[in-house]
């Protein structure tokens, strides 16, 4: 909060504030900025920038009111650390905004504070599409950010937290999005040849050969989304049909542990970052449509389906209101957050049991025009 | 097809047609506008807060419209209040302009008027949620700078891009 | 208040839920798909122009919705014939993509699958007005990239701003 | 056209154009980029950016569809050359979009085929405020860029267009707008103090001393708006209660040669850039409303009056449609373009006479977020 006095104006006096408050029942009031959002629980909306600023709503978790936002690039991600306590986000600036130089920066976000701690510049191979989970993780030990480049050749970006730098730049031809194993330095991509294929690096910044699993898919005729969530370990794609293959990748080489065809006859999964799992109960969400056809699997959502992830069943089901993404919160009882295709976010409200219930509780309409991802700090 | 920008650009000029006016035109010329090209640099900052109204513009005179509010009358700009901040904090993680201008609004509670001090917070975008007023009462052009509501106010700080707009009563007009 | 958007995003995804599916359900994998992993790089340049259709898409199928022109099948972005270009060219000082992503969409007029590139144009900022359309017949994430719509094809350019996006006809798909 | 082959993508064939087109009867389309918008005569909207870009539509004047966009700056501001070849935007760049190191930057485009032939920074002490006619104007021989600066301390910047640089910053304290004389090097500025103030330049990069004309209005109880026009030489001011206030700038100091009180009761001008000029047929227009109180003067517009600059009469009325800023179009007859506070965009039919009508011929809705300056190409 500096304040300036600009010296040099002769358009104008220098009141000080002892100018007012001449009179003994009035004092000038105090102009200050709030030092942070609220105690409490939080929902962070990304409003992607196509031809401006990328930009973060954040809400309160609770009746979804606005408490302050946050600015970045063009075709910005967006990535919730596990203590909740910052909040990355890599995007592109282009010096005149829409042509010119480019710049990917990487943004530490005080999550409560919404200030930036701190930002650098990393590869501007950096991929520039939608903001999606698959594009910028954490490494299990929190060292490095693993950041999906398309140029659009793919390849993955491993940046070294602690030297704010790139550390090195993997080729993952004809792969998509980069998962971090649960330990160590390594992760896992999703390949057009129907394969989940393991790449290792070392903070020396060498990387070793890729490990591919058996073809666990076709990219043909029944495709994953690029979108996965971690269940217990392991990783969990969802193919447009709707059928979840479960991926244990702590190995040497990925391998397919389970697939759970879950969908009904009728029904498949749409959206964009379209699952959210809730560990203590074992719950992964997912959003649904009712009608199936080739171009359908990013159609609004109709419901938000609930799987018993160790049963493999479908436990509840819910009306959703257009949603293309959903975050699902922690604690004993999750909360699902949704962003619908119009830039409206919602609150579900969960029960739990052997029936889940699904239940919206609170709306917010039109906080984004080009609502992509979210999270929440809780 | 063209109706994208409607609903937002009603919430931006709407209000200057109707509501403005039954504060507005109550006021006659104030005594401080007289002080030929004087005005305020900045709210005060570490100064005692006192007795003003705090209660939301809401409840003012039965009508929903939070630009009717007595302190904007002469503001131009989306309120912070709806923007993660407050009618006299800015949004956390913005900045405070360092220079501002300067309105006189009349206080329908007690009858008074009073300077208020239109700082804008900086350094963040503008929040597309929040309601955007365009009040002018005793706004001039920019050779009565300090009174001037269509400049970046923001343009003095390191950080120059335009957040939102607080109205901070800093004193009594005379 | 929040009215602001609605409408705009109505344009951007409302017509994924209805217009769509009656061209896109008819048509099942195409062989071009299945060649594993290929796709298109741009379209072709200074190729002589042949027989396609070229009246408005306004007037094909009886709506006014112009993404359910048939050439439309997997486009996701906003209408350059709606920002100064048309269906095959880009708008006045802008420039086209180096790279693309393919479609394969049947053209009713005589019911052959065609190939279709989409085309960014670059180096502006979209326009407003403009129809955004979101189909995604055939369409795959980025390990299929030259399937992939959901990233800003003016990547490889020199000015890399995301414009609009053209869908030009290239070939016969088998 | 630039069309790179990106040939390290693995992941993609590179099929030649001939790949395609097997089949006689089909022949790939040819995809290009239009040349030039359409001959004839167009509107030029300014869409100012505040988190974002800055941009002009340019709409057909015949049937206001449109035929292309410019992408500048924050608060860009836009003049038309007197030829029609050129628009002129200057505008502000922040390296982080809403934050960080700015930069002030001059475009020159080409107002026909919508590429900028140049571009160049100039001193960032560039006015961040509202487009309007005061703030970027052409000397009389073209050579100069006379620029309006705020820090908010006043100056105005002359640029030499030939060298694309800064030549001289001359403080203007008190003072806002800077219209250049129709001969010669030197512009004139409206004052807090009332005066209209001359400021000589030379292309050594001198300055004059500051000319004051009489008091000739006072910031106080009759205020001017900062919007002029050009008449027969002339500056045209109007004040918030309806007077013209014609200066005549071409000698030693200003002078108020004439004013003309042609506001009825009931009515006063408002808007932004709210005066456009017909010289064939020296017919001033301007925007008005039917409530003024202290702070209507910058409401949407109920009428749009016509002026006969010879006889002081309102010689015309016509039905507005909330305008906040009109252009006015050469020719034998004019036609008028109004931007309203909506962001539609209208243009007008005049018929010429002792009584002049104006009449809405055709509307497009919805054409820019934060419409503030129109200009015309004929």
């Amino acid at each position: 909060m500096k304040h300036h006095l600009i010296i040099a104006l002769t358009a104008m006096a220098v009141p000080g504030s002892h100018a007012f408050g001449q009179e003994a029942d009035i004092q000038p009031e105090t102009l200050t900025v709030e030092e942070r959002i609220s105690e409490g629980e939080h929902v962070y909306v990304m409003d992607m920038g196509i031809s401006g600023p990328s930009q973060v709503s954040v809400l309160n978790a609770e009746d979804l009111s606005m408490e302050g936002n946050i600015g970045a690039g063009n075709f910005s991600q967006m990535l919730m650390s596990p203590d909740r306590s910052t909040l990355y986000t890599s995007s592109v600036y282009q010096r005149r905004y829409t042509y010119g130089e480019i710049e990917a920066v990487v943004h530490e976000w005080d999550a409560a504070t919404l200030n930036a701690r701190r930002e650098f510049t990393i590869s501007d191979k950096l991929a520039q599409t939608l903001s999606q989970k698959g594009v910028l993780n954490l490494s299990a030990d929190g060292a490095y950010l693993v950041v999906q480049n398309a140029t659009p050749a793919t390849s993955v970006n491993i940046v070294d937290l602690t030297a704010g730098a790139d550390l090195v730049e993997i080729p993952t031809p004809g792969c998509w999005t980069a998962y971090p194993t649960i330990e160590g330095h390594a992760f896992s991509t999703l390949c057009g040849d129907g394969t989940v294929t393991k790449y290792g690096y070392a903070p020396d910044g060498s990387a070793g050969e890729p490990a591919k699993s058996e073809k666990i898919f076709d990219s043909d005729t029944n495709p994953l989304f690029g979108n996965a969530v971690r269940v217990d370990g392991n990783l969990v794609y969802v193919s447009y049909a709707g059928a979840l293959h479960v991926v244990d990748d702590s190995g040497e080489v990925p391998v397919l542990v389970r697939t759970v065809d879950f969908a009904e006859e009728g029904w498949a999964p749409s959206g964009y970052n379209l699952m959210g799992y809730h560990e203590p109960s074992k719950t992964l969400f997912i959003t649904m449509n009712s009608t199936p056809f080739d171009g359908s699997h990013k159609l609004p959502a109709e419901e938000i389906w609930a799987i018993d992830m160790e049963s493999g069943n479908v436990t509840g089901r819910g009306a959703a209101n257009g949603e293309s993404s959903i975050a699902v919160s922690g604690g004993e009882t999750p909360a699902i957050f949704g962003i619908d295709h119009l830039g409206g976010v919602h609150r579900y409200e969960v029960t739990l049991g052997d029936s889940v219930t699904i239940t919206k509780a609170v709306s917010r309409e039109g906080v984004a025009f080009f609502p992509t991802i979210v999270a929440t700090d809780y | 097809m063209t109706r994208i920008i409607d609903a937002f650009l009603k919430r931006l000029d709407g209000l200057t047609e109707a509501n403005i006016r039954g504060a507005a035109r109550r006021n006659g010329r104030r005594s401080f506008l007289a002080r030929g090209g004087s005005a305020l640099l900045g709210a005060a900052v570490a100064a005692p807060v006192l007795p003003f109204d705090r209660r939301a513009h809401a409840a003012e005179g039965g009508t929903d419209d939070p630009c009717t509010y007595w302190r904007h009358c002469a503001i131009d700009g989306f309120l912070c209040d709806q923007s993660g901040g407050s009618l006299t904090t800015c949004p956390p993680g913005s900045t405070v302009s360092a220079v501002s201008w300067v309105g006189t609004c009349s206080n329908p509670g007690d009858g008074k008027e009073y300077l208020v001090s239109y700082n804008d917070c900086c350094g963040k975008p503008f929040v597309p949620t929040a309601t955007f007023c365009n009040n002018n009462k005793g706004e001039r052009p920019g050779y009565r700078m300090g009174l001037y509501n269509d400049v970046n106010w923001c343009t003095a700080n390191a950080d120059k891009g335009y957040h939102c707009t607080v109205s901070v009563v800093v004193g009594l007009a005379e």
